[in-house]
């Protein structure tokens, strides 16, 4: 989960991190009343969940309240790339001497824990890292070890940090690493971290992401008010509905309603109605093992999309069962109605009562079964493809 | 002849008195897989479907003679069950739930690496050689005694790959389920290197998909081995992924697409395949 | 630093360890109110820093508030191997079905923490370590090596708890050893952990010593209250004075005052004095590089001692230097004047500067030196030993 | 030829900037002790004594070749100063702070032991190689080149010992402050050891103290050296120590009295001594 940069702030803070003193401010009457009470000149950051910010005008110095009032006005106007800016960090402007990069992450290649550093600070880090290899310093750790200062202090003495900066600099990363361990992140980064004209470090910037299987055991961020959310992205209307139901859900430009078992397929699928000239409507992830009322909540997204012409579904039973696949299927046909035409295919653990269960239904109520076309092992998820990318041609008059 | 597991497998099921747990005990004793006990912590003494139950994994494998570990718990309690599976003795620890926070795994994994233990998943359906040995949640289904190997991020492929497999006569030697999470127990190339040395394996399919870093591991092997490598990657028309910030990018360099993940599997002398029905015909060029 | 059993008690539920509800009380009248709170029968248990509570009587049974009133008193009244009773821990009495003994300890030869558990808890587990060690059970770990709950659940099986306790059993080993590694304790039990009648684990009794080198990265227990203390024992009012001004001091049954240098020959002169036919009143330790304030306060304690007839000093200039100590010595004889008869070797470093010292000093006022024989490096240690028995047995007419 | 330390040594000092570091570097180099320069994280590029002070250990040997290291600093920064050094890759910390938390030196025990680099103290007065290189805060009055080797737990008692072997005509080889901390980086049979190994080394005087564990390691040691060891422990007539609880005792075992101690050592085969004067009595029947 992505944190905002005030958020990562905070927690920087919480580790003695230096981080300038700021405030958040969410209208341009805040934002003035804020800037009251700092020393001009100030900054105004948009607080967005991503990156190139600076580029996209999402940052802007203003000289008084009044002219950062009317700053913050245009900054809530934006959206960076597709992300409506609705909170601004206003900080007051640093002189900045020079700018470094300090980052931790996790080389999963290598099952290895990263820091990274560099004494070209600033926006284009990943260019210095493609053209200037030798400029990027990284030292690795296994997880279980622990990051002592020397490290910290080798590190900033190889990015060009002196002699009068490595106590401070020796504090922040370590800091730093601690925080990346203690918080279960995937990702810390300060750029740039900031020498000022009076020779003090500053994390100007944050970048976090903490790993969303590991929220359960950190209950601080949620007491900070940091909310859990997805990496990043802006979302649809149904994309929040499914986060909602807590079912992974992207909208895609197609037609095609991919009602999928596992992630795996979920990706491989697309490909397939591509291969088949079709184009699909969305990527879903069942999870594993899904509810029956799991399973009749994906239908619904799909059944209610409009540009969904034609739904494929593909279910090969594992940790998810089959019974329970049936159970959602039918749920949703009787509480919902499935108004669109569908194939499937169904087959793997608990494939026989599925398989009854849909019988037993389809008895009681035919009616409802009369968009579904209802396949078994004996036919290649290949055939189901071609055939979901022709009813959707056919629904769609493409 | 089979790669991590078969029928003289004696496997230990933890969490067995969970309601995952039991049900897949229950399947995989139907199909044969040689379960001698589980653990579950408190519940020493009962048993689940005629096997003993242990507080510990130590005593389990002590009592049972067990040698690989299933785990069928919740996330959170997957680090400790797995790291105690090692020391206990296993030499296969196949982790099945999903959503292991990534520091658990790099311990767990670091743990195996000390003790020479191989640990498969989390989010894996398992390992399955067919008619001797299913550990996991595998539909058997989909497989059928064979010649050619599988490996896979992904469980739900592992079924249609197997089930083409099967249903075409080149049948299974064993299918492995690398699992879904970010961080992994074990890697492509491990498994790869495996079924290199196992002589029923005619030729393998390898199966990845957009994102992660482990099919690059893959080259080196694909490259140096004997035994074809089928190669075919989910994702060729995904939307692109979207990148952890400049770290990841520095560390694991430009994630690789889809695409260019099966070029350099390609290149280093895989077989690539677009559909599942493509591996057959593969198969059959390749004279398996 | 040894922790009271209410102090200890404290810092284990503040790690989840499950303790009785208790309370401290100081005063007969606060018994009985706390035991008006609580559920009779209850136990009073005398605070002191030291075990043999329970044999000293130092442990009363009540049944109403009135009844506890008055064993309070008895107790208040009590010494247990010379400690007064200061304070009650009342708890309710536990319904014990069985004791076991849980302790976390260094193994200094080994360098490896130790955990101990047997299923033969409560007061004679020394006799239980002695006699069987085989229902003593030990698990080694690296200092950097964490516990896991499955190690817990082996100990817990091993002595002997059922299936139904081992999650219990589990939380609280793995909370102890976590306790003593977060607060660098150097012994860490619960002696007796009890199992009650109704299936609960607990800890019924603690007793934890804190490394007192690790104090000052622990705020916590000074942040309870916990006061920074000696291992444990009675002081007398010069060793109260000497605990003030910070200097390792033992008062001991003989009339030598011993003025050594580090605590190696401080122990070691105590044996010499022995030989030579003396008694020495004192043991100290001047600690690494005494400033001549510290050195001047160590004279003040022996010239006030009515017990002490000669003083025996001996300086080896190391890290502790002999200009220092001259200084010291000058400061006290200036100051405070020295009314016993004093044998002193000094050597090592600084040794010429500190003979300079000496000597003018003693130029301006050749009083003050009256008392003292000065030796350097030509005379034996053991030839200054000897001197001072003999001038203790003048003084002192024995 | 020595153990430990000789002229050759390349002595780092970690600390040297502080008023103990800045006055005992002068000390030491009066003294002829190849100081090659020290450390101060911030005042990396000044100089002490004439010799270069770096921020970091692994700036200080890779510039100087430092192969010894000798700590001056608070005990809160022994731990991280210590791991330093070892992993800059010098062969010997001396650490001459008292008071180091355990934990930290048992941390630093075991990084010690996994470089394979002799670690002493803490709260050491140091090493010293009479006439060659003293390190720490030996004063070089008591000491002369010679024929003894001595280990001690106190500083004082080894200024005693040598001070009495230097009068009586034998020298030390080598004298060894193991340290006077509870839980100390090198125990007295790792220097026992050491001296059985060195030619020069005719005799070797081991002193110790009630309390404490490492008296009791030396025994094997003593066993099968063939050179002859003197013991004198200090404590015969000191009041009987404090047990720190239940724990201790039975870890520890009964915490050896003084006499205990000596009698342990006397059956090994040491020759006790009750005062320093004893010492030449017994070299003298030793014929060393």
């Amino acid at each position: 989960m992505r944190l905002y940069e005030y958020e990562g702030k905070e927690l920087f803070a919480k580790f003695k991190i230096p981080i300038p003193k700021g405030k958040l401010a969410q209208t341009p009457e805040e934002v003035e009343a804020v800037v009251a009470e700092l020393k001009v000149p100030v900054v105004l950051k948009s607080q967005v969940l991503t990156g190139g910010r600076g580029k996209a005008g999402g940052i802007k110095i203003a000289n008084s309240p009044a002219e950062a009032k009317n700053a913050a006005q245009q900054l809530l106007n934006l959206k960076i790339k597709g992300f409506p800016v609705e909170r601004i960090l206003v900080e007051p402007k640093l002189d900045i001497k020079k700018e470094f990069y300090i980052g931790v992450t996790i080389d999963r290649a290598n099952y290895k824990l990263v820091v990274i550093a560099s004494g070209e600070g600033g926006m284009d880090i990943e260019t210095v890292a493609e053209k200037s290899p030798e400029k990027i310093f990284k030292k690795y750790y296994d997880i279980d070890e622990e990051m002592y200062g020397f490290d910290a202090i080798d590190i900033a003495k190889k990015i060009g940090l002196g002699s009068e900066q490595i106590k401070e600099a020796n504090a922040i990363i370590t800091s730093l690493f601690r925080f990346f361990k203690k918080y279960d992140a995937k990702m810390a980064e300060i750029n740039p971290l900031v020498l000022t004209g009076e020779g003090k470090l500053i994390a100007a910037d944050s970048r976090v992401s903490l790993d969303d299987d590991a929220v359960f055991r950190h209950p601080e961020p949620a007491e900070m008010g940091i909310e859990k959310r997805h990496e990043e992205g802006e979302m649809t209307p149904r994309e929040m509905q499914a986060k909602e139901w807590d079912i992974p859900y992207l909208d895609l430009d197609g037609n095609i309603g991919m009602f999928p078992g596992g992630a795996g397929f979920g990706i491989m699928g697309n490909d397939f109605i591509h291969y088949y000239g079709g184009k699909p409507a969305n990527f879903m992830d069942s999870g594993g093992g899904p509810t029956p009322e799991r399973l009749a909540k994906m239908l619904v997204l799909l059944d209610e999309n409009p540009s969904v012409k034609a739904i494929f579904g593909a279910r090969f039973g594992g940790i998810s069962r089959c019974d329970d696949f049936a159970k959602g299927v039918v749920m949703f046909l009787k509480e919902h109605g499935l108004s669109k035409p569908m194939v499937v295919r169904m087959t793997g653990n608990m494939w026989q009562e599925g398989v009854r269960i849909f019988e037993d239904a389809k008895k009681e109520n035919p009616d409802n079964f009369k968009n579904i076309e209802f396949h078994g092992i004996e036919t290649p998820i290949e055939e189901i493809a071609k055939r979901a990318v022709e009813l959707a041609r056919t629904a769609g008059g493409r | 002849m089979a790669i991590l597991v078969d029928k003289k497998s004696r496997v230990m099921v933890q969490g067995i008195t969970g309601g995952a747990g039991k049900f897949h005990a229950k399947r995989m004793l139907e199909y044969g897989t040689n379960i001698v006990g589980g653990t579950s912590p408190g519940k020493g003494g009962t048993s689940v479907e005629g096997k003993p139950v242990f507080d510990t994994a130590f005593e389990c494998v002590k009592e049972t003679g067990a040698d690989t570990s299933v785990i069928f718990l919740p996330a959170p309690f997957v680090k400790e069950a797995a790291i105690e599976a090692i020391r206990a003795g296993v030499k296969l620890v196949v982790v099945i739930p999903e959503h292991i926070p990534i520091q658990d795994m790099m311990l767990v994994r670091k743990e195996a690496v000390k003790h020479k233990v191989t640990v498969i998943g989390g989010n894996t359906a398992g390992i399955i050689t067919p008619g001797e040995c299913n550990i996991g949640i595998m539909p058997d289904i989909a497989f059928a005694p064979g010649r050619v190997g599988t490996v896979s991020r992904s469980g739900s492929i592992t079924y249609y790959v197997a089930d083409t497999l099967t249903r075409t006569g080149y049948g299974e030697s064993t299918c492995v389920g690398l699992g879904g999470d970010p961080v992994l127990g074990s890697t492509f190339d491990e498994i790869l290197w495996m079924f290199e040395e196992d002589e029923k394996t005619r030729a393998v399919v390898m199966t990845g998909e957009i994102g992660g870093v482990y099919e690059e591991r893959a080259v080196d092997a694909i490259k140096k081995m004997k035994t074809p490598v089928i190669a075919m990657i989910g994702g060729i028309f995904a939307p692109p992924g979207k990148r952890m910030g400049h770290a990841g990018a520095i560390v694991e360099g430009k994630m690789g697409t889809a695409k260019e993940k099966l070029e350099i599997l390609a290149a280093a002398g895989a077989h690539p395949a677009k559909t599942f029905l493509d591996i057959p015909e593969i198969l059959k060029i390749l004279k398996v």
